[in-house]
């Protein structure tokens, strides 16, 4: 799906670079490794100037040389190079249209706090950590990589399920006044009602709690929690339940 | 619906399927590369997301006006189930409905036709870019129909809610959503490759920048604004995936992301957004209002020029949908600034699709009426832009019924009356035979009043208070009174959706009794017109291959004895 | 023009109303030129069996002046329009005035929670009060507010105050208003937040200055027991 | 399937699949411009990364982009031979080139395994997962540009579609140039 050689002015598509091929790939290899070495031990003398140029001022020039002589931008058409130039531009746009939100963690009338807690908390430095192999074996996450473990494997814990998404309109007694609550009609189920337990049974919580409350004829509010929990999970809420029944 | 499309077609021109060696039987319109055939792919998929994405505003605008009703045809409507509606009704509009017609489906159709090229110039990555469109089709619809339902986090997906299923409850209709948008972006993409190289390589001989006409640079334009700001995004669905699927936490400030970084991705894409499907439309409404207004165009440079102008301020302005969410107070300054300056370029634009008229033989035929329209009714969108583009206003209005009233009037004109603007004034093209008139009038006139009988309401609840994505208003004792309006909204588009069928039973009934057409019926002068109808596969021998003398809007040329100029006469 | 539809309860209410006509006046006027300029050439222009149109190029002068003026005075009335909104940007969101009272104001999955400072005046003290879904403010008294959200975005919006603000989690937001007039108002939630955005409704409640310390005095006591 | 007249045209002197792909890496600029912005905004905002990326192994990352140099130098000779019409030589550097990618991707996963074993995983913190973001979309592009290479190095020892090989060659030196930048922004800098 590209040109066909009988066309004249497209032929094999190398016709624009005639008389350019005269670039010794060689030697622009060769400085490619020069500059790679460069960028590699300029760190290790650890000035954080020298560390930048060394660093990016050199990737910039390979990345020109690989361009302009690999890529064959240079002898390439007007048109080709204002392309590409523009969407380097809007990048630049970007980053400095983002960059006061994003990048800075106070700015006129907000802090962002969770941010600076971030900061705050740091990362410890564990180089030799990453050395030892016990922690590899046990699979354990060093330092940040609790939250991970979190997310992943914590066993279920329906006390804390509850507090998580329940309480916001139970409350966190199963009285039915949690701060979310306040505003739903008809308002939320109070399990430390006798009434409640009354007029309910296991297999109807379970329906409400996975389906949500219109799959009971009860309140839309009540959403259904089968994508996130599943069966077992939810027998274990209506234990939990259990123990605000008066 | 691609089946729908290959039948039609199929019918219409079923005779010239010799032309080519292509798959046989009913593969030949499956695994077809002929850019007509995409192009019909595209419009009929289209289509059938906009009866989808009408379908459910019926049944939202429904629940507004007479809250907590079973809806006919759908059911009640629980608040889960509405916020999914709206947030689909908006990312179908926009993503499966306006791009896939405006620009795959008239790109597609139109470019290599109008620059004298048999097909795309790479017509298996076209027939690709629709293959995997297709699946982001079926992506989104079954994303509807999953355990937890459809996403009901907006069609702007803000993290954390998006991010973090125990906020949406919806783990599996959300992941289902990005990836059907992230398919869109990646079956658009290719297209817009296509488009761009279509033009800018495989012109005819002796057509020129300028002889191009202006809907084919329009979709070009768009295709390029499209490729330039879609990037982030693309970078930022991929990050939002890993924050849903497996747990990183890009946006997740407790782990130190940032949920406005994801904002300014979206809308660093989704303002553009805004102009790549706003061009097109105006380059269809361009060429119609030369075509019936018999008038060369008042300033071909000039347009050309504001909409490129427009498209490189529309990346510096994407902020003004963030003034209250959280930015710096004292960027907004700047986006104001570069905000208004946008209304400076389109503004031209549309005093130089008005003066077009001057002097001109205004013939008031469907596809006229539809281009007229289009102009009185974006300028109201245009101008209530400004309101919202001004940070002090802003601060009352943001989030309001009146920014949805204001970007209905700027997507509606865009969306549908571009859409009918282009499918009756093409269809003789497309199908050969041309549309009945009455019944294009009808349609256009209750299709018109009722969409205005729609937003105009709108317009006053927002200024009243009133914002958007609330399933019921009865919750707010202030709101609650103005219920008239939303019933009044309701039974408008009610009115409005019944008066569509009297253009599908026009379609039907123009496609299998309507008059021939011939070549160029309207007698226009771009070179769609100086080849069949419909066009063989190739578009032209190959041997007899069109050539360019002169520019596409040469109406009305003192001296000759015909009103128009065909571009391929030797003069 | 708005206080027709909303009730103006702010300092600075009247300031974005007025800010919203002046752009109402110069846009409409645009807007009707504009209108009226192309229903009149449709109308001159129509069709005439025989008629033919004249060639136009946009080029000749005489003509290009009916764009080129009319575009360099919508850059005029863009400027006015900046003008005037950066103002109005300024003083609600950018500067904030001497606070007589900070309140913080937390949204949640579905519920506004605000914390009143108490009698000491100070927040992050044992009196603050904490009331859900409803916030009880004085008359007359320039309050600012930390806005906060302990999960996801949701926004701060009170229509008769021409107030809104996104509350962003992890972050703290500080704006400001003065109420003008007692009396109860809606409070609304700008940003959709889950299935429960719809009943996310608060009520805010301006009192005199009487009223208002007899609530602190009685609540803040309940608080203390 | 017979090629359309259109596809050999060139109105503007480029031709067309050269001017295809100046296009896409025109997009792929945005998305990894992108992608890279937003690291680099987190990345100076949060300086107690640097402990992260102190973990990461330099010397790996310079044998990789030692690797990815070479194969775009092996790319670039491929070119020059498919220019002078030697199909034969062109598939052979071809190759050499694809070989370049494979030993990339075989450094690459071991230095992975080595990482994710010793608990340096995707959701371990904020740097991690913009690492293996980065490094993963940039590694589904070598597989990409292997897998085209491939097809185009069977073809070209045919004789056939000579042509391709330059475009696939551009592709290529992008991909170095993406791997360019992210040597310095994953490893050098800590």
């Amino acid at each position: 799906m590209s040109e066909h050689t009988e066309h004249p002015t497209t032929a094999t598509g190398q016709d624009a670079h005639d008389g350019e091929h005269h670039t010794n790939y060689f030697k622009i290899y060769v400085t490619l490794l020069v500059l790679l070495v460069i960028s590699i031990l300029g760190p290790e003398i650890g000035i954080l100037w020298v560390t930048l140029v060394t660093a990016f001022g050199i990737a910039f020039v390979k990345a020109y040389l690989v361009i302009q002589n690999f890529m064959h931008l240079r002898p390439e058409k007007v048109i080709v190079k204002w392309m590409l130039a523009s969407s380097l531009l809007l990048m630049g746009i970007y980053f400095f249209g983002v960059a006061p939100d994003v990048m800075k963690h106070e700015g006129r009338n907000w802090v962002n706090m969770a941010a600076m807690a971030v900061v705050e908390r740091g990362i410890p430095l564990d180089g030799e950590h990453a050395e030892e192999d016990e922690h590899a074996d046990d699979g354990e996450s060093p330092g940040e990589g609790e939250e991970a473990a979190v997310v992943a494997e914590t066993p279920f814990n329906a006390a804390q399920a509850y507090g998580t998404v329940c309480a916001s309109c139970h409350g966190a007694a199963g009285g039915g006044d949690g701060p979310a609550g306040a505003s739903t009609t008809p308002p939320p189920a109070d399990f430390t009602s006798a009434d409640f337990w009354a007029a309910t049974n296991d297999e109807r919580m379970f329906q409400v709690i996975k389906n949500g409350g219109a799959s009971q004829g009860l309140s839309p509010m009540m959403a259904g929690w089968g994508v996130l929990y599943d069966d077992d999970d939810i027998r274990q809420i209506i234990e939990h339940l259990k123990t605000f029944r008066p | 619906m691609a089946q729908a499309a290959t039948e039609i077609h199929h019918e219409a021109h079923g005779h010239d399927a010799h032309a080519h060696h292509g798959p046989q039987g009913i593969l030949k319109y499956i695994w077809s590369t002929d850019h007509k055939m995409i192009a019909m792919q595209y419009l009929f998929t289209g289509m059938f997301m906009g009866i989808v994405g009408g379908f459910m505003a019926y049944v939202f605008r429904m629940q507004l006006a007479f809250p907590g009703v079973s809806v006919p045809l759908f059911g009640v409507v629980s608040p889960g189930e509405y916020n999914a509606l709206v947030t689909n009704h908006g990312s179908i509009m926009i993503f499966w409905v306006a791009m896939p017609v405006l620009i795959a489906a008239f790109g597609n159709y139109l470019i290599p036709l109008m620059i004298g090229a048999d097909d795309m110039v790479f017509p298996r990555i076209n027939r690709l870019s629709f293959q995997i469109f297709l699946v982001s089709v079926l992506m989104i619809l079954a994303s509807l129909f999953v355990s937890g339902g459809g996403f009901g986090g907006a069609w702007t997906s803000y993290p954390p809610l998006s991010a973090q299923s125990q906020y949406n409850l919806t783990s599996i209709g959300a992941t289902m959503w990005l990836i059907a948008v992230a398919l869109e972006f990646v079956a658009f993409l290719l297209g817009g490759i296509n488009f761009i190289v279509t033009l800018m390589n495989a012109r005819a001989p002796g057509m020129k920048a300028y002889d191009i006409p202006v809907v084919a640079w329009m979709i070009v334009i768009a295709s390029i604004l499209f490729m330039l700001s879609v990037g982030p995004l693309i970078a930022g669905a991929i990050m939002l995936l890993f924050d849903q699927t497996i747990g990183t936490g890009f946006f997740d400030p407790a782990r130190g992301g940032d949920p406005i970084l994801w904002q300014h991705l979206f809308w660093f894409f989704g303002h553009p957004e805004v102009y790549v499907v706003l061009l097109p439309a105006v380059g269809i409404v361009i060429d119609i209002v030369a075509t019936f207004a018999r008038k060369k165009l008042f300033g071909y440079k000039i347009m050309i020029f504001t909409a490129v102008a427009t498209g490189v301020l529309s990346f510096f302005v994407w902020a003004h949908h963030q003034f209250i969410a959280g930015i710096d107070p004292r960027m907004a300054n700047i986006f104001t600034v570069t905000t208004l300056l946008i209304s400076v370029p389109i503004a031209e634009l549309l005093f130089v699709m008005i003066a077009t008229l001057y002097g001109g033989n205004i013939k008031l035929n469907t596809p006229m009426l539809w281009a007229l329209s289009f102009i009185a009714e974006f300028l109201i969108g245009g101008v209530t832009g400004i309101f919202l583009g001004a940070s002090g206003a802003d601060i009352y209005l943001h989030d309001t019924y009146f920014v949805l009233a204001h970007f209905h009037y700027t997507f509606f004109p865009i969306a549908i009356i571009g859409t009918f603007a282009g499918f009756t004034y093409w269809f003789p093209k497309m199908f050969g035979k041309m549309m009945d008139d009455r019944l294009g009038k009808i349609h256009f006139w209750g299709t018109i009043i009722p969409f205005n009988m729609i937003f105009i309401p709108l317009f006053v609840l927002g200024l009243g208070g009133q914002h958007r994505r609330i399933y019921n208003f009865q919750n707010f004792p202030e709101l609650a009174a103005m219920q008239p309006f939303r019933v009044l909204a309701t039974v408008s588009l009610i009115i409005m959706l019944l008066f569509q069928l009297v253009f599908f039973w026009n379609c039907i009934k123009s496609w299998r009794g309507g008059a021939k057409a011939g070549r160029n019926p309207w007698k226009a002068n771009t070179l769609e017109w100086t080849t069949e109808s419909p066009p063989p596969h190739g578009n032209w021998p190959r041997d007899a291959m069109p050539r360019v003398y002169r520019g596409p809007y040469e109406y009305s040329v003192p001296g000759r004895e015909d009103d128009y100029w065909p571009q391929n006469l030797p003069s | 023009m708005l206080e027709r539809l909303v009730q103006q309860a702010s300092s600075y209410a009247a300031d974005i109303d007025g800010l919203i006509l002046l752009v109402l006046v110069l846009v409409g006027f645009w807007f009707l030129l504009a209108e009226g300029m192309f229903f009149w050439l449709i109308w001159k222009f129509r069709e005439r069996p025989g008629g033919r149109s004249e060639y136009i190029t946009g080029k000749e002068k005489h003509l290009k002046r009916w764009i080129s003026i009319p575009h360099a005075l919508v850059l005029v009335c863009d400027v006015f329009i900046i003008i005037a909104s950066v103002r109005v940007w300024y003083d609600v969101k950018q500067h904030l005035p001497q606070a007589d009272e900070t309140i913080r104001v937390t949204g949640q999955q579905w519920a506004w929670v605000f914390t009143h400072p108490g009698p000491d005046g100070d927040l992050d003290t044992p009196d603050d009060i904490q009331t859900v879904d409803d916030l009880y403010v004085e008359v007359d008294k320039t309050y600012h507010f930390q806005l906060e959200s302990r999960d996801v975005l949701h926004s701060f919006s009170v229509p008769v105050f021409r107030l809104k603000q996104d509350a962003v989690p992890g972050r703290r937001i500080t704006g400001w208003f003065r109420p003008t007039v007692t009396g109860t108002f809606d409070i609304q939630c700008a940003e959709i937040c889950g299935i429960g955005h719809g009943v996310m409704a608060g009520r805010i409640h301006v009192q005199d200055a009487g009223t208002m310390a007899q609530w602190v005095t009685a609540n803040s006591s309940t608080a203390a027991q | 399937m017979e090629k359309p007249l259109a596809t050999l045209r060139s109105a503007t002197g480029v031709p067309t699949g050269r001017l295809a792909v100046w296009w896409l890496l025109a997009s792929e600029v945005v998305i990894f411009g992108g992608l890279l912005g937003a690291y680099l905004m987190f990345r100076l905002g949060h300086p107690e990364w640097a402990n992260a990326a102190a973990v990461t192994n330099t010397w790996i990352g310079a044998t990789n982009t030692f690797v990815l140099l070479t194969s775009s130098f092996t790319a670039v000779l491929a070119h020059q031979a498919a220019e002078k019409g030697d199909g034969v030589k062109a598939a052979n550097y071809l190759f050499m080139t694809i070989g370049g990618a494979l030993l990339f991707l075989i450094i690459k996963s071991f230095e992975w395994y080595y990482e994710i074993s010793h608990g340096y995983t995707i959701t371990a913190n904020g740097f991690w997962s913009f690492y293996y973001t980065a490094a993963g979309i940039h590694a589904a592009h070598v597989i990409a540009g292997a897998i085209i290479m491939g097809f185009i190095a069977v073809a070209a020892r045919k004789g056939k579609e000579l042509q391709r090989v330059e475009l696939v060659g551009i592709y290529w030196h992008f991909v170095d140039v993406v791997w360019i930048f992210l040597f310095p922004l994953l490893y050098i800098a800590k």
